[in-house]
């Protein structure tokens, strides 16, 4: 923890706190608004992983790019990501970010290197990695990084997109959340492996690093060892992030897979942002009045997005393809 | 006869089924569910609950939860069959056809054809497809167009519990690879389902209802749609005749056919763009086969050539409505 | 103007356009070749040959050799494009779509769509496909159907080395992704081709000829031998119109409608099985939008609902013919 | 190689001699007769692989089941496929083992578990776990087998299919044949790793073997070992043999990529019918006469094939379907 005392500035640090606070609270407001019937389609919530997609994004700039999952939401609002827009995209508004037509699992801003949230599971890996080539050729030590779960670990696409990696030594960097379940399937039944998930990237050849994802400096430590290499030109890397998901796999999954406490031991022992306050030296009420102003946003964001028109039956016909 | 509904018919077939033949086997993305888990394979029985039950019954040699490896799974399935058991591998959705349909379209409906003739691999694929839950573009289409063009893989579209019944036990029993789609939107759908043993064979049609004057031939979901619509026109003294393909491969063109001949016009109904669909597919069988039955241009209804969009007021523009078909059935009864 | 093969048509364009525009990358198993051996990177351009000289003029980075792994070579297309670069990306063999159709039908394709409209994500994937050279199942197929039935993508089908070049040089100017398909046994077929840039819109069908009796709306290869057919029925005094789509999505409606107006009579040629075909989809168009036209039912000569058999007397049966041609148009013009 | 000369019955050796000298001998004059364009199609030789077909299969019955590749006739003939039923579905005929209509790519023989050889570089190692999962169903101690090439082993399929054998603890078994080059690319390119490609299925928690696969004694050794293994219901397994192929990639490859002598020091120093003679202990001229044996066996074969009918036209349509 001492690392990340000494070479973030107060203003980083902040500026991380907003951005897991930013996160907690558009999910756990999307939890209670899905009650309400207004919000369609499936909805994962990043709820407890707070602290992997912002200690990974915190290191990044508009020209690195991520490629996300279903599980999208945190690394759309850690990249940058216009938290009204996100909410008016998921409540299918005409001036969502994506003008309604994606949705929860399809967000996406190419101009800030945000490069879409993904309903395949697995597909993303691949894109990386030609992210990564575009990176290596266009010489700025850019980086592409694919988010996966411990369920898109077993997915053919992304042991093909680690192999492509090495062998093409471009600067993709995989990083695998391990909270533990893919749907209703356990972490240790589905992963097949000698050891842990970053164990699998390195027996590609790739340098791996493990962290806690449910602690933010861990994270932001790991990542930027990793990052460093990477930016080095030593070619692609990993890292492992241990955490949790605070909700079921989809909003409506009644959890049954659970042990018994397990869900309030996580919430006790693992939140990133109680491990954020205990640890980060910031007074509490710097950070209590961030929270306060991102509650105004949610608020704001909900409230812009219930009010927010609606397309017209002939927007579906837009955008298919840019001539025809 | 009971009354159940779709996903309560799917899933009590597959209990008798498996009672009856040992060969049968489950496999897929939490089929059962909860492997690995503090809280125990619970058999909540997939994300759809269509087996339910099965691993308590059958044990988790025959009731198989995979990893996310729809490749695998798939290719598994054929690995199963060609090895003498009957596997149902399960696609949680159509949409994902795409991560494992080397295995489908290259393996499981070339083997008998490619070997001689003498390999069976009698893999059921359920594949739960369709539009209506703004699940959007990755998570709602109906690729059965798809797999009706691909020789050696027979196609179902089952629409009530009785036919789902029916046609997953004949699947059950054959000797060839079957695609069975279920829509997500139709597993509440309740309907009489006959007990016992009860078997429909593929390639036969249902007549939904006789009306006389044109011929409705709809697709999975959108018989229910074309049904209302023909509510509405007999209301107004128009009578449709309304087919049920039920099996797109084999494809009941006598059915289709005969109708034809007798109202002379034709509307065909499907839940997908139009480019090389089902719909222009019956279309072009009936243009070339009845002709001269043909007293108007045969018409379809089908979603545009777009993605499926998020937003409710976008899919609902985007998916055939009995508006939408009331509308072409006045346009080929008013042609001319 | 220089007469050359399309392959080599194909070869030279890539150079012209890798020169012109620095962001075009090209990437699949081979297209350079000799990739970690003793012998170096030979650049003998693919198994093809398609490729050839690439590696030596814009260098690996540019021109990148591959492990066997399609999903991950189009995702790295797609993920490419999606930051900026033109890839073009080739499938060996078109049938090998079964193991990286996601990437095609749920990524590619959809990601303008999906994300609202600003995304771009101008990828150009080769398939080389077509039976004809005894290469079996599960390299022969001719899968355009498939992609042409998905919104999003853009689907191409050169005959000739001048189409060759100018679809290629239009697709790697354009916004869209583009599905190039290269017909294996089309490879060796010579034509002029114009000098300097060169490009042809798409959507626009080649008129290979003008006869008046009958329309024949021919696919890649099938265009030649519609081309033989017509020659041997133009000795019978049957005047022929041929048609070649070069592109199926978008499709030139309009030059068959016409076409079909003038004549009332459509023969459709495809080297695919029948269900849900291209064939299936062109005759289904005519027949809504050119009823009034047909004078007799239109015919599809397609290959079997089979998969494509080995031997050469089986695959020769399999396959379309200028024989089969000729006995569908007389059908036609017979009927009635 | 002293465990050889003691496990193996003097028939037992005399029978895997002729194996691979039956492998050996059609290739080589498959190699001679594609030259006479009579036979249709691509052909990939299995010429120098011998001893790892027949090294793996010597272990088998007719219950084990394997899977095999594009480069699969040593594989069929190892497993017991009839030579000139081989030999005539090569030549496309009617009486060919797949009636003509599977060609060099597609050669199978359920009955004696050869569940097929496969055009799809990577699709047969998902389709042995499926036979494994029936082999353990059946409780009798069956494997399944799935070949691959140090290419396909870069392909998705394979390393999902590694993992799902680990999952279901199935009785399968990854022979990953390495004979250095996937077409014109060569392994030290296209495999990112950090060992060798054992050492990627031990990275799913497999156990790995590694063998000679230009040795049948160093194949068999350690094939049987592994087979011990897994047929205690250990799970699955993998082996890496590494060999090599004396031909092109197909017929007509010019094999450019080769470097100079490579091919002469192959055939000289690691040609496995050379090595058995060598190593075995048995006279010259017992395997004399079983090579003059196999010589007129592949003498009628190819005599056979050329006479046998071709199908005719009606065929094409059938065996699409059982019932249609
Ligand atoms: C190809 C594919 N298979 C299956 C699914 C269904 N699915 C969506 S998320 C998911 C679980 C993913 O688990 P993991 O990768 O661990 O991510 P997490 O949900 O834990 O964030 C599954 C099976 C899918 N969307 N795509
Ligand atoms: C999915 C797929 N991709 C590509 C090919 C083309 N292809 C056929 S064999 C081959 C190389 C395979 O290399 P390896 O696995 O090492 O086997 P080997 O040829 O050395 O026996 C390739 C790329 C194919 N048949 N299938
Ligand atoms: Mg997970
Ligand atoms: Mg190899």
């Amino acid at each position: 923890m001492a690392f990340a005392h000494n070479s973030l500035s107060q203003e980083a640090l902040l500026d991380a706190y907003r951005r897991m606070a930013t996160i907690r609270q558009f999910e756990e407001r999307l939890h209670e608004e899905i009650k309400t019937g207004e919000i369609p389609g499936f909805t994962h919530l990043y709820c407890g992983q707070e602290a992997a997609a912002v200690g990974v994004c915190s290191h990044l700039d508009d020209e690195d790019m991520i490629v996300s999952t279903h599980r999208g939401h945190g690394h759309c609002i850690a990249k940058g990501c216009d938290v009204i827009a996100m909410m008016k995209e998921i409540y299918g508004k005409r001036d969502g970010l994506c003008k309604g037509r994606g949705g929860s699992m399809h967000i996406a801003d190419t101009k800030i290197g945000m490069l879409g949230a993904n309903g395949i599971v697995g597909a993303g890996a691949p894109q990386a990695v030609g992210a990564a080539i575009a990176a290596k050729m266009d010489g700025r030590r850019k980086v592409a990084i694919a988010f996966s779960g411990d369920g898109a670990c077993n997915q053919g696409t992304t042991f093909e997109a680690m192999n492509m990696a090495v062998v093409l030594k471009v600067p993709a960097i995989f990083v695998f959340e391990n909270n533990h379940y893919s749907e209703h399937t356990g972490y240790s039944y589905a992963v097949g492996t000698s050891g842990d998930i970053a164990s699998r990237a390195e027996a590609f050849g790739m340098k791996a690093w493990r962290a806690n994802g449910s602690d933010f400096f861990d994270t932001y430590a790991a990542f930027g060892d990793l990052l460093a290499h990477v930016r080095g030109g030593h070619g692609p890397a990993a890292i492992e992030l241990d955490t949790e998901r605070f909700y079921g796999h989809f909003e409506g999954d009644p959890q049954r897979y659970r042990g018994p406490g397990e869900l309030d031991r996580i919430r006790a022992e693992r939140d990133c942002l109680i491990a954020f306050r205990q640890s980060s030296g910031i007074a509490a009420d710097a950070l209590d009045s961030i929270d306060a102003e991102v509650a105004a946003l949610i608020d704001e964001a909900v409230t812009a997005a219930r009010a927010a028109p609606v397309s017209e039956p002939a927007h579906v016909l837009e955008d298919v393809y840019a001539d025809y | 006869m009971a009354i159940m509904n779709i996903r309560d018919a799917i899933n009590r077939t597959l209990h008798d089924e498996m009672e009856r033949d040992p060969n049968i086997i489950l496999l897929g993305e939490d089929v059962a569910g909860g492997a690995g888990t503090a809280g125990g394979q619970e058999s909540i029985g997939g994300i759809w609950g269509t087996s339910g039950g099965l691993i308590g019954k059958f044990g988790a040699d025959r009731v198989i939860d995979t990893p996310i490896s729809e490749s695998a799974i798939i290719g598994a399935a054929a690995g199963a069959a060609l090895a003498g058991k009957r596997p149902v591998a399960e696609l949680m959705f159509a949409d994902f056809i795409g991560v494992c349909a080397d295995q489908i379209i290259n393996q499981i409906a070339k083997f008998r054809y490619m070997f001689g003739g003498e390999t069976a691999c009698p893999v059921v694929v359920r594949l739960i497809y369709g539009a209506g839950m703004n699940a959007a573009a990755q998570h709602s289409q109906a690729f059965y167009n798809l797999l009706t063009s691909v020789p050696g893989l027979k196609v179902v579209l089952p629409t009530t519990p009785a036919d789902a019944k029916g046609l997953l036990t004949e699947a059950l029993h054959g000797q060839d690879p079957v695609m069975f789609f279920e829509h997500k939107a139709l597993y509440t759908k309740k309907g009489e389902v006959p007990d016992g043993p009860y078997r429909i064979p593929f390639g036969h049609a249902r007549m939904v209802r006789e009306g006389g004057d044109v011929t409705i031939v709809a697709l999975g979901r959108m018989v229910s749609f074309a049904e209302k619509a023909a509510d509405a026109l007999a209301a107004q003294g128009i009578g449709c005749d309304i087919i049920d393909p039920r099996t797109t491969s084999p494809l009941d063109e006598e059915a289709i056919l005969d109708s034809v001949e007798q109202t002379g016009r034709l509307v065909v109904v499907d839940e997908s763009p139009p480019r090389c669909s089902l719909a222009r597919d019956i279309i072009g069988l009936v243009a070339e086969q009845g002709f001269t039955s043909l007293k108007a241009p045969p018409r379809m209804v089908t979603a545009p050539h777009t993605p499926i969009p998020f937003a409710r007021e976008l899919e609902r523009a985007w998916l055939p409505s009995p508006a939408h078909i009331e509308t072409a059935v006045r346009g080929v009864l008013d042609w001319g």
